[in-house]
């Protein structure tokens, strides 16, 4: 029994996948934390990445990844966690792993998914004033209209 | 092999297709500290209330800062080396900018740091100052112009860039790349290592006072950008790795040319490194500086040299190769020391090894086409559009529209010269990706700092910066 | 400079004549490197094809010192009114060159995140095209600044 | 000594005051001048401070001051010395040997204190000590 397996039996409600070749693991919201450290504990003790995606028409519109890596067999995993979209908040794992602080932030500031237990979830790479959150599938992307064609004719 | 939609993405395919209507700005209303500039157009005098401050109040270090914030700015969140806690005298602190303008931190990135004296007693780096939104610019275009808006995150090895992203649309395309392609890749990658960890090497011996090398440090790297302006059409960002292979065939007396940058880049090698490392001085300045703990690289997801500084030989092309690259032989360099000295060795040692494997890539490099023959993916050669009919169709809907790639999501990494480069790609079966998320070697660097920097004086802070090699086009996307 | 009153006699015309002389031949940029942009203003100060020949070699870090800023790069809504505060910290006469598409029309990235073109902050002298702009389109972006320069010394402005 | 031995030293002293007058009166004259607000704030990397920077710089900044000056002045009795050394010969020697024995004997004094040290060195990460006993041993 790989690894991975090991790491998903001891989460209930988990689920193992396989997405072209690499391992993926569903996680329901609530143990996520326990996931993330059953995984560090089963030898995947890099963090290398957290992100969100929105899937706007998916019932848990929210999507946070989570990959792992473990360095002497080189392995990696990926957690995924649905995030319903009224209520978008997700326990955080900076706990587990201090990296994820940053990458928290990011996503809170790029999708409006909220991180319970992060130490400062402020924006990050946006200043503070901005409104809404621009990676949301619908904002737009906020582009000026550029008037090549309605240009003032050289009177 | 399909994934089962249901459990690892959903039905991506009912996803609606991204048709985004090109709305006004959203220009943010302006509060309290900040004004947005108002449209001004050139050559009028400015009007008074230009915008003047920008808001990231809450981004900023508090003077009262405590718990895990503080331990994060005192960067002992991971190891707390710590022998004596000594507490600042009340009077003498001073919380002070080294800001986005600044010649020292490689780009706009923003340090707050609180001065005890000369040392440092803690940091905040704060980024965004160069965020320009190219993971959402990314879903408003095609697979076809991805490489373009890639190439731009990380402007140091932009063929990096590139290759992951191709590398992750061929996964879920499903499709081969001939032999070529794939050691064409691998050449031109490695050279593009090579030449980052020059520019690297010039910028951070003028940090560290070492004026010469930035004078020559890019002697060697205009031989390197030379042959790529004639291969690719382009110094920099040059969209030259798409998704099927490579967008042009080597020219014609390229052997020469490679020989040329591997004889021209060890002779300028050997200079810097007799230059620098029996340097008294050098040695006094990097020995020792802006250590990085074993610990602190996994927590923080350091990878990449910084991290083989530290004694963990955790490579991308080792781990997990790529287009091909387990048939070349070339060493890893590992060093346990963890400081900037160690950096710098680490460095000049991979710029060999990166050019033993152009020399084999040079020698051993496969005839045949370097692009796929599927026609859904690369367009037809130009001659064959006016004979036949169906070269023009896929001609025509390979760039109007682009080619449509299967839903599925992936990870794909590659070993970019700051260390592990990830692009997770969500496509919903569209011309257009769904989601790219770009994991920059970078961002996590500059997470890492406070653990590097504080307690040190303000010289060793600026050597330890320098050598994390942070690239601001990675961190802020 | 206090303008002279009248039309430019001879003395006064060759005194404006002069001064642009003097400070067009030695500018020093203000080092406002940003992204791609600021790779290749970097190898055009380095030593193969070297900014020194125009004096210019020398990139200062503070806007006291500096009397062209080099705007290099993509500049977001973040960092816009760091731009206009280095650029009000500048002491006259200053000039602005747009180095790059991004810089001066936000180049390829039309999104939120972007300033679409520098001259919304600053006033922008001489704008460079390019992605990045090699280093001769940059010096030849300088030389068109020294010669509009001496072009507004001889008519007197 | 009549006075015209002096002439080289009024002229030299004239060409001195000349010059920096007339780069002053010159840069008066042309350079433009409109001192702005923004202009009269203190540069924070481009950032807009909100508080003006704290005005009590730390004592060792005020302790190398004052180690400056001193060693600086010692030079300047050099000077003295080393204008006339060949006549002075051993006497020469012996009282200037004394006066910078002597100022040695301060710096070694402030040295031992400890005033030099800039870095107290509170944090000692593990690898550095590891290399260190390695060296050592």
């Amino acid at each position: 029994m790989t690894r991975v397996e090991t790491v998903a039996a001891s989460m209930e409600g988990a689920v193992v996948a396989d997405s072209l070749g690499q391992t993926v693991v569903r996680v329901p919201r609530e143990s996520l934390v326990t996931a993330v450290t059953a995984a560090r504990d089963a030898g995947f003790t890099m963090f290398i990445d957290l992100c969100a995606v929105d899937y706007l028409t998916r019932d848990p519109r929210f999507e946070v990844v989570v990959g792992l890596l473990s360095l002497d067999p080189p392995e990696r995993i990926r957690l995924l966690v649905g995030v319903p979209g009224d209520d978008a908040s997700v326990p955080s794992i900076t706990g587990v792993f201090a990296g994820a602080d940053f990458y928290e932030r990011e996503a809170f500031d790029l999708f409006g998914i909220d991180f319970a237990g992060h130490p400062d979830l402020t924006r990050i790479l946006l200043p503070d004033d901005w409104q809404g959150h621009p990676l949301r599938k619908d904002t737009p992307v906020g582009s000026v209209p550029v008037q090549f064609k309605e240009a003032n004719r050289a009177t | 092999m399909s994934n089962p939609p249901d459990v690892v993405t959903g039905d991506l395919e009912a996803l609606p297709s991204t048709q985004h209507a090109p709305a006004e700005t959203s220009v943010p209303p302006a509060s309290s500290r900040r004004t947005v500039h108002d449209l001004w157009m050139s050559g009028t005098e400015a009007p008074s209330d230009m915008g003047r401050f920008t808001d990231e109040g809450a981004q900023e270090m508090l003077a009262d800062d405590s718990g895990t914030v503080l331990a994060g700015q005192m960067g002992t969140l991971v190891v707390d080396d710590y022998e004596r806690r000594v507490e600042p005298s009340g009077d003498e602190i001073q919380i002070i900018n080294m800001g986005p303008q600044h010649p020292a931190t490689h780009g706009v990135l923003r340090l707050q740091i609180e001065l005890d004296g000369e040392t440092i007693r803690r940091v905040k780096p704060i980024i965004g100052y160069l965020h320009t939104g190219m993971e959402k610019t990314a879903e408003a275009l095609s697979f076809m112009q991805g490489p373009t808006n890639v190439t731009r995150m990380d402007y140091l090895s932009p063929l990096h860039n590139e290759l992951c992203f191709s590398l992750a649309t061929e996964r879920l395309l499903g499709i081969e790349v001939p032999e070529r392609a794939d050691a064409i890749r691998v050449m031109m990658t490695e050279l593009n290592r090579v030449a980052s960890h020059l520019l690297w090497s010039a910028t951070t011996g003028l940090d560290i006072g070492a004026l010469s090398m930035m004078i020559y440090g890019w002697r060697e790297r205009e031989l390197v950008l030379a042959f790529f302006e004639k291969t690719t059409g382009l110094r920099m960002n040059h969209n030259y790795i798409r998704p099927g292979g490579v967008a042009a065939d080597l020219p014609d007396g390229w052997e020469e040319d490679v020989d040329g940058i591997i004889s021209g880049v060890l002779t300028g090698l050997a200079d810097y490194e007799s230059l620098l490392l029996d340097n008294p001085v050098f040695l006094e300045r990097t020995k020792g500086v802006g250590v990085l703990a074993p610990e602190e690289i996994h927590a923080y997801g350091i990878t990449g040299p910084l991290a083989r500084a530290s004694g963990i030989g955790y490579d991308v092309r080792t781990a997990f190769p790529y287009s091909g690259i387990e048939q070349y032989d070339f060493e890893v360099p590992v060093f346990s020391g963890g400081d900037v000295y160690d950096r710098f060795l680490v460095r000049f040692e991979e710029i060999r090894q990166s050019l033993r494997i152009v020399k084999q890539a040079r020698d051993t490099m496969p005839r045949g086409d370097y692009r796929t023959e599927d026609r859904k993916v690369t367009p037809p050669p130009r001659a064959r559009i006016d004979q036949s009919m169906e070269a023009l169709i896929h001609h025509f809907k390979i760039f109007t529209e682009g080619f449509k790639v299967p839903a599925g999501e992936t990870y794909q990494a590659v070993e970019s010269a700051r260390g592990e480069l990830g692009m997770y790609l969500v496509s919903n079966g569209d011309a257009k990706p769904w989601r790219l998320h770009v994991r920059g070697p970078s961002f996590a660097h500059v997470q890492a700092l406070p653990a590097m920097l504080t307690d040190s004086l303000i010289a060793d802070m600026i050597a330890a910066l320098a050598s994390a090699d942070p690239v601001m086009g990675d961190v802020d996307r | 400079m206090a303008q002279p009153a009248g039309p430019p006699n001879f003395l006064t015309a060759s005194l404006n004549r002069a001064v642009a002389w003097a400070r067009t031949r030695s500018m020093w940029p203000a080092s406002f490197g940003l992204a791609c942009c600021a790779i290749e203003m970097m190898a055009t100060g380095a030593a193969h094809n070297d900014l020194s020949r125009f004096g210019m070699e020398v990139f200062r870090a503070s806007p006291r010192q500096a009397d062209l800023m080099i705007v290099a790069g993509r500049v977001s809504q973040k960092m816009a009114p760091v731009l206009r505060q280095v650029y009000d910290q500048m002491a006259e006469p200053k000039w602005v060159i747009s180095m790059g598409a991004c810089a001066s029309t936000g180049g390829m990235f039309n999104n939120y995140a972007l300033v679409q073109g520098v001259d919304q902050v600053v006033p922008v002298d001489v704008y460079v095209p390019g992605c990045p702009p090699g280093p001769q389109s940059l010096m030849h972006g300088i030389l068109t600044l020294q010669e509009q320069i001496k072009a507004a010394a001889r008519s007197g402005r | 000594m009549s006075l015209t031995d002096y002439l080289p030293i009024a002229i030299m002293f004239g060409i001195a005051v000349g010059f920096s007058a007339v780069s002053l009166v010159l840069s008066r004259l042309l350079t433009p001048n409109n001192p702005t607000p923004e202009k009269l704030e203190p540069y924070e990397c481009g950032i807009v401070p909100l508080q003006d920077p704290v005005q009590r710089f730390p004592v060792k900044f005020y302790l190398v001051a004052m180690l400056f000056v001193i060693f600086d002045i010692e030079i300047v009795f050099l000077f003295a010395w080393a204008v006339r050394f060949h006549d002075l010969g051993w006497y020469g020697i012996g009282a200037v040997s004394v006066f910078t024995l002597l100022l040695a004997e301060t710096l070694v004094y402030v040295w031992k204190r400890g005033a030099l040290d800039w870095n107290l060195a509170r944090r000692r990460r593990r690898l550095v000590v590891e290399r260190e006993l390695e060296e050592a041993a």
